[in-house]
């Protein structure tokens, strides 16, 4: 397959007006079925070509049959009593976009035109002074960079972070009797056994802060365990 | 204003500025520094403007002041264009495209304007167009709509202007009415007809392997 | 070189330049463009800046060229600073800065708002930029919050309005409405996909009701 310049179309209106221009119609009395024919053999082209704006020219597709089947209906009256052209819409519109087409040439233009001159590039003041004015402050600032912001904002904000101050459920003395208790069923117990239990890190320091208590006034004794890393904990006999 | 001790100040403001200065930022400037006891007008500073733009008419200088987007700014005289696209041939500056034209004519000429508006002229969906628009500062958001669902009104910006080289967004062209359309029998644009050939040729080849 | 056609060329590219530009590259410039038939040379270009200067040399210019950085560069006279430094402050501070807008933002969409909050959103200290906004009049203190420590609360002013073009606070755009605006191309296309779809379901109903 090759490449034909589907995307010098701007849209089905640009399509539309092309068959217009090409075939010669009068705009103000297109030939409906004529054009339909001709814009679904080239909507099957853009299909092929998987168009990225397929859906819009698909859209058109389905007003132009529409319009098709009001021709053949009876025409509907306005107010005034005249009939109402079911092309009329359509009409309305291409000469809308029509202008607005014209006037992008002219846009276009302008932008040549511009392309040509450049405005000063670097220059040299060293002068500084400060100088408080609202209005440059917020000088090409607009509505859309402040929504901007607070869209980037918020989509940088990380979970917040709790900060709760919780009461220290726990004492020295408390894992003190923890650790007695302990040792009243097992005569000797492996540390790491003896904190397998315990699920904050807060009570693991109490506990640890608890053992070497005992362990100063004779309480307990520790001595090396088997495995690596750890130590097993005996209970001193009086 | 009888004297000219304030030409320097005013051609040396445009000249620094870095965006274009409006008549009423150089008052401004002038007053803040000499205050407001200073007997110059905004109408002293037009003049002045013009007056020192005399000096730039020969074509011994490569730039002249220019009016735009409601200010003023130096900027080089488009003879000069071939050297000066020199120094920009390392960022060589993508051209706006067909579909960018077409949307901001709508929103120049129609603003303040919303995208169901925007959409139902082009009859395409515009919604990446309107956000490279917005991106490049040419359009922005201006408010919001009364009518159902409050759509976001959009509207051109100071960089559409520099970037057309307009001084006010009055200054365009004004598009033909659609009466005047209705008697033209040229229906498409001239410029378009190389290209519509071309393509008239293609699609009777592909309709015709069609068939 | 003893014509002086290159004058213009090389004040302008000096003028235009982002940067300050050497001799070197005015040179490498003009062979571009004109083919390396052209007669110049480097010490040509330097001549010629110094014959361009001695016309800037009179008060009646604010600026002239200064050698700076081992390149050309224009530089206002320092008579004028007092003037200019009104500009330079302005662009210092003609855009807020990110940190200032994003502040902003965050009292404007969650207005009335505490700065602890604001600053548990920003993840800073925001003591300095609230009192920012606070001289320009763009928030103002609307109360105090009914929490622990009673602490005041931030909303926007008309004056914040009046800048943005708005009516009301409502009329800010949603977040939900810039994330559209901010859809990447990918996104886009995904939706096209689906309405096309849609469409096209549409359009095989009809079609079949017409036959």
């Amino acid at each position: 397959m090759f490449k034909i310049k589907l995307n010098s179309f701007e849209g089905p209106l640009d399509l539309l007006l092309f068959f217009i221009k090409r075939d010669e119609l009068d705009i103000y009395d297109i030939s409906i079925s004529h054009i339909t024919n001709e814009y679904l053999k080239y909507l099957e082209l853009i299909k092929i070509l998987d168009l990225e704006q397929a859906g819009d020219f698909i859209l058109l597709a389905s007003k132009l049959m529409h319009i098709k089947v009001r021709m053949l209906l009876p025409r509907e009256i306005d107010e005034q009593g005249q009939e109402i052209d079911p092309r009329a819409e359509l009409v309305q519109q291409l000469l809308e976009y029509r202008r607005y087409k014209e006037m992008a040439e002219e846009f276009s233009f302008f932008e040549s035109e511009q392309r040509k001159i450049s405005y000063r590039g670097n220059y040299n003041l060293d002068e500084k002074s400060n100088f408080d004015d609202t209005e440059l402050l917020l000088k090409n600032i607009t509505v859309y960079d402040l929504a901007k912001a607070f869209a980037r904002v918020i989509s940088n904000l990380k979970p917040e972070p709790v900060h709760q101050i919780k009461q220290i459920a726990v004492t020295v003395e408390e894992q003190m009797e923890f650790i007695k208790n302990r040792l009243l069923t097992d005569k000797k117990v492996v540390f790491t056994s003896l904190v397998e239990t315990i699920k904050t890190k807060i009570q693991l320091i109490f506990t640890f802060i608890a053992l070497l208590e005992m362990v100063k006034m004779h309480i307990v004794g520790v001595s090396e365990s088997e495995s690596f890393n750890d130590f097993v904990i005996y209970s001193i006999e009086n | 204003m009888t004297d000219e001790t304030y030409l320097p100040v005013i051609e040396g403001l445009i000249f620094a500025s870095e965006d274009p200065i409006t008549a009423d930022e150089i008052l401004r400037a002038i007053i803040v520094i000499d205050g407001d006891s200073v007997e110059i007008t905004k109408d002293d500073i037009i003049k002045s403007v013009e007056l020192i733009n005399t000096k730039y008419e020969s074509e011994l200088y490569p730039f002249k002041i220019m009016n735009i987007a409601g200010g003023y700014s130096f900027a080089t005289k488009p003879e000069l264009s071939k050297y000066l696209g020199y120094l920009n041939s390392e960022k060589i500056k993508r051209r706006l495209s067909q579909a960018s034209l077409e949307t901001l004519s709508i929103i120049a000429y129609r603003q303040p304007v919303t995208k169901p508006d925007i959409e139902s002229i082009r009859g395409v969906n515009s919604d990446y167009i309107l956000s490279t628009l917005l991106d490049k500062k040419l359009i922005t958001i201006v408010g919001r709509a009364e009518s159902v669902g409050r759509p976001l009104l959009y509207g051109t910006t100071d960089d559409f202007l520099k970037y057309f080289g307009l001084n006010k967004i009055t200054d365009l062209p004004k598009p033909r009415e659609i009466d005047e359309l209705m008697q033209d029998e040229d229906f498409l644009e001239q410029k378009r007809k190389l290209l519509i050939q071309d393509i008239e040729e293609t699609i009777e080849f592909e309709l015709g392997d069609d068939n």
